[in-house]
């Protein structure tokens, strides 16, 4: 149980790290009832985006999908809970695979929930990079599913 | 008994079920919103499952979402907790339907009970008295008008299915009544899908008493003494306790009787509420039933040292109560303060971040609450962040202990009621425990 | 009633008797080491004043400090807590020869009890059984042989002043009988100032149980039930309920009787506890009478209802108990756990910073800490952090409740004795409550 | 109450610390009633007297002095409590008063705890700066008395 109020503590030195790791000049952090402003001697260009992290990012564990994402791909989350199938029957060939070029609109795979077949359609068209969920596997809201890479 | 139950609620009272399943050896699944996901429950839970976004409709209030997440957990009963789908009849039904148990009363009862002039009908039957008003629906505003004539202004319309004072208006002349019946039928229809409305004389002064009831599938019904809310504002409660320090023994005997004599009439099963208004005189009135655990539970916990949440789970799985009426005691005083994350003066809600937290602790002192450092409060959802409940052998000795807990309790990054409460708690009129309410009070 | 009252102690029981007084509307003063500045007993007083450095020999131990220190915050009375001063018959005198009142028994009660050959005597007189052995301190190693011999080995040798199991020796054979003789008159010297030694017959397996009483000024006394301390370790306690579950309600009452005939013959006034082994048989023999408030009396708090610190500062100001034996009842049980912060396979100090920290909270759960995010366990004094304290309507539930508990508890920063405890409450043998101890205990 | 936690999450020397660490110019932190801000000269010494301040400094009353005793003065605590007088007998003139100069081992005050007088001396010579308490007030342990100018 000791674990579960890891993430959150802030420390100056966490914020001071931060500066020196993307070279900033100056840094100022409001948070959680804390102040902390770090000016830096010989800086070069500051990168104020990383510096704009607020406190839940350290709360939720970025999965590495986030990461693979920010690679140029993104990620299809799961619309609803239910569980996960990637052919309409056991006997049918998958929907989709990957390496397979999908078009938008396309079906992907069906997520049952309460008896009901949901086909889960592209909203953009593209490469398959990686199916993340085995067949018949249960899913929640919101967990990724497949890592697309967009046609440019 | 059950293996698994699905917690289909959020915050202190997601909380409250997880720590008796636990103690009772059950595995607990935890279902959220995103805006939940970090967030003491879930982070204690056997397991959790995220249903859906942060607005409630599409995550809380999401039935197919929460019956698919007990399926694929294998869970084997629902618990509603309070609010959002515990007096769903229609939830109900589809547990039922599902093979889900739902750990609470018949969606028969439920369905009953959420009709406010059905449930009057009923009360009235059983023998516990109503306030003076319409029988059934108003066909319109002439016959609520006539009826009005006859019993005398003030007279209050309502919502057939309202609640929590939408859909109500106070009426005090001829000239007024029109017009506040439309608009509650707007709301009624906006709010609860129904426009039905009806009518009821308006008692001035009242005191707000309720009655805790357990009903086992066997038809053994106990009640566990009553409690008093009537420190409320805008139809919120605040502060809570039992027992009810304004009425007479007598009153008291008679509200007990009254409830045990509506849950009977509904053959109710599981935990439940009979609400009642009280005059100076003694005079009661039935409200309403909740059929649901409620906000307030712990002052009766308290008082009687025992714990709701888990004769909800063991008569939801077929047991026995295994006690009778003569073997409840009620011993001492306990005080409910609400810690909602609200601006004490003018109640606008603060939610954040919670960059620091101390909850009191010590003799007499519980504290049910979702809060720890970096807990957040998403302006989703209600703002209940704290119920701090105290013991004491008599109503002074809560009262002093309840100052001290509230004066020891730390929270930052968000602003409280605290101040409010320490406010009321030295309020004479509060102190003196009779009928009347705090100037206080009604200055909110 | 006092206007103010100085506490000289510190961590959980300085918080502790705050918040009686607190609740009493007496204002409090915590008299405080430079290590414990930032303290929360120090944070939540009302005033604090600083009374030397960290080693306690130097602040906490400094008669002179303290006394002043009451003196110039114009403090009525003085509570010791436990350890430190609170049996220290000297302070208790200078207390009385200054105008304040030591809240706590008569400096000649403490006197007598803490002569633990004196106090034998006196038990013997009032009719409490003891362990047979020497009337009085020993004259030499020649007198114990031969009483050893009369009484067969096993026996104990044990310093007159001693305590907390050290100037103590079994011996199990007359050729090591003369070596324990001078260990132990050397470890008493240093340890306690008197080489004086006496004798016992060692009980092989034992339970140890106390009796809590109170007694006032008027000659009232009363006994709050029994307490079973038998986890120990090296003579620490670290788990203590209330009923003790593995002894008869005839030797339940034999005890109760006992402790009474001790705090009468010594006309005891305030809190005390009458020590007791307890053989499987039954048969129990009287140990000693601990002068103080116990760090294990929040058990008897959670099964009579009644605050043993409000009580004793009610006695100390002169108030009469206010109710008879019969008024009394045990109702449900209750369990304590010591938390310390030690590692929790040996049970070495784990002093340091916390940086997180979030008590258990919920039905039945009570928490006496003065641990906070940031509050600093320093190296000088014991290494007690919390004590959690349940109660349930039976044994059963109290341990399934304080599993519960000790598993929501979080503290990092430092190690803690709680995995210990989870697994002591998960030992079939702890469970089943019989007279035998877990080998847990043992192996420790 | 709201305040309490806040102060004891660091130590202002663990600030300065972290700016003389990571070579920063300024740095500037603030959390729950406490503000700490290190400006470093471009020279290596930093200004270590006030980043020695313990975290005690936060909760007691005692800032002002700590600072001038930076500026090459030192404290004098009270060795115990009780009650400080400046003079041996409420018509007698004080030990000591604001620039006099004094010798090691002369009286400076009385502080009486439990109806004993016990003279305090001085540990070293130099010249009295600031008298800190009134007379015939109370004292707590460590509580500073004088400043005091030592001899070059």
């Amino acid at each position: 149980m000791a674990g579960i109020l890891a993430p959150r503590r802030w420390t100056p030195a966490e914020i001071v790290e931060l500066a020196v790791a993307h070279d900033l000049a100056e840094l100022e952090v409001e948070a959680g009832g804390m102040r902390v402003r770090v000016v830096r001697r010989h800086a070069e260009a500051a990168a104020r985006p990383s510096a704009a992290a607020p406190p839940t990012a350290l709360t939720q564990p970025a999965p590495a999908v986030a990461a693979e994402a920010a690679a140029g791909t993104v990620t299809i989350e799961a619309p609803m809970v239910g569980t996960f199938y990637r052919s309409p029957s056991p006997e049918a060939p998958p929907f989709v695979s990957e390496g397979d070029t999908i078009k938008e609109g396309q079906t992907l795979c069906v997520i049952e929930a309460m008896k009901l077949m949901n086909e889960i359609d592209a909203k953009l068209g593209g490469r398959i990079v990686k199916v993340l969920v085995d067949n018949a596997q249960p899913v929640q809201f919101g967990q990724p599913l497949f890592l697309l890479e967009p046609l440019k | 008994m059950f293996h698994k139950i699905l917690i289909a609620n959020r915050g202190e009272i997601a909380l409250r079920i997880l720590r008796s399943c636990r103690e009772m050896g059950i595995r607990t699944v935890v279902a959220h919103s995103q805006a939940d996901t970090g967030s003491l429950p879930v982070r204690l839970a056997d397991e959790s499952i995220c249903i859906g976004p942060a607005e409630a409709r599409a995550s809380y209030l999401n039935i197919p979402s929460i019956i698919s997440a007990a399926s694929i957990t294998d869970s084997e009963a629902i618990h509603p907790g309070y609010g959002l789908l515990s007096e769903n009849a229609a939830f109900a039904e589809i547990c039922r339907a599902c093979g889900i148990t739902f750990i609470g009363p018949s969606p028969e009862a439920i369905r009953l009970m959420g009709d406010k002039a059905q449930a009057r009908e009923m009360a009235k039957q059983a023998g516990a008295p109503v306030v003076p008003g319409s029988t059934g629906p108003l066909e319109g505003v002439d016959e609520a008008q006539a009826l009005a004539d006859k019993m005398g202004y003030p007279v209050v319309v309502k919502a057939a299915s309202g609640g929590g004072g939408r859909g109500m208006r106070v009426v005090r002349s001829r000239e007024m009544l029109a017009r506040a019946f439309a608009t509650c039928q707007s709301e009624a229809a906006q709010a609860f899908g129904s426009s039905e409305l009806y009518l009821e004389k308006f008692v001035e002064e009242t005191r707000h008493v309720e009655v805790q009831v357990l009903g086992d599938r066997n038809g053994i019904r106990v009640h566990l003494g009553e409690r008093d809310c009537s420190v409320q504002r805008r139809y919120q409660k605040l502060l809570e306790e039992s027992p009810a320090s304004a009425i007479s023994e007598a009153t008291r005997e008679g509200l007990c009787k009254a409830a045990l004599a509506v849950a009977n009439a509904v053959n109710y099963v599981s935990a439940g509420t009979v609400e009642f208004l009280v005059e100076r005189s003694g005079e009661f009135y039935f409200i309403e039933m909740n059929t649901r655990i409620q906000v307030e539970h712990p002052v009766t916990e308290m008082v009687t040292g025992i714990d709701l949440v888990r004769e909800q789970v063991r008569i939801a799985a077929g047991e026995p109560l295994g006690y009778k009426q003569s073997a409840i005691r009620v011993s001492g005083h306990a005080l409910e303060c609400r810690i909602n994350a609200e601006d004490p003066e003018h109640f606008v809600p603060s939610p954040g971040t919670v960059t620091a937290w101390l909850p009191p602790g010590g003799h007499g002192v519980r504290v049910d609450s979702h809060m720890m450092p970096g807990a957040s409060v998403p302006p989703y959802y209600d703002s209940l962040i704290a119920k701090i409940i105290v013991h004491g052998r008599d109503r002074a000795e809560a009262i002093a202990r309840m100052q001290r807990a509230l004066g020891e309790t730390v929270v930052e990054g968000v602003r409280t009621t605290i101040p409010f409460h320490q406010k009321l708690l030295a309020d004479p009129v509060f102190v003196s425990g009779e009928y009347a309410l705090p100037r206080l009070e009604v200055g909110l």
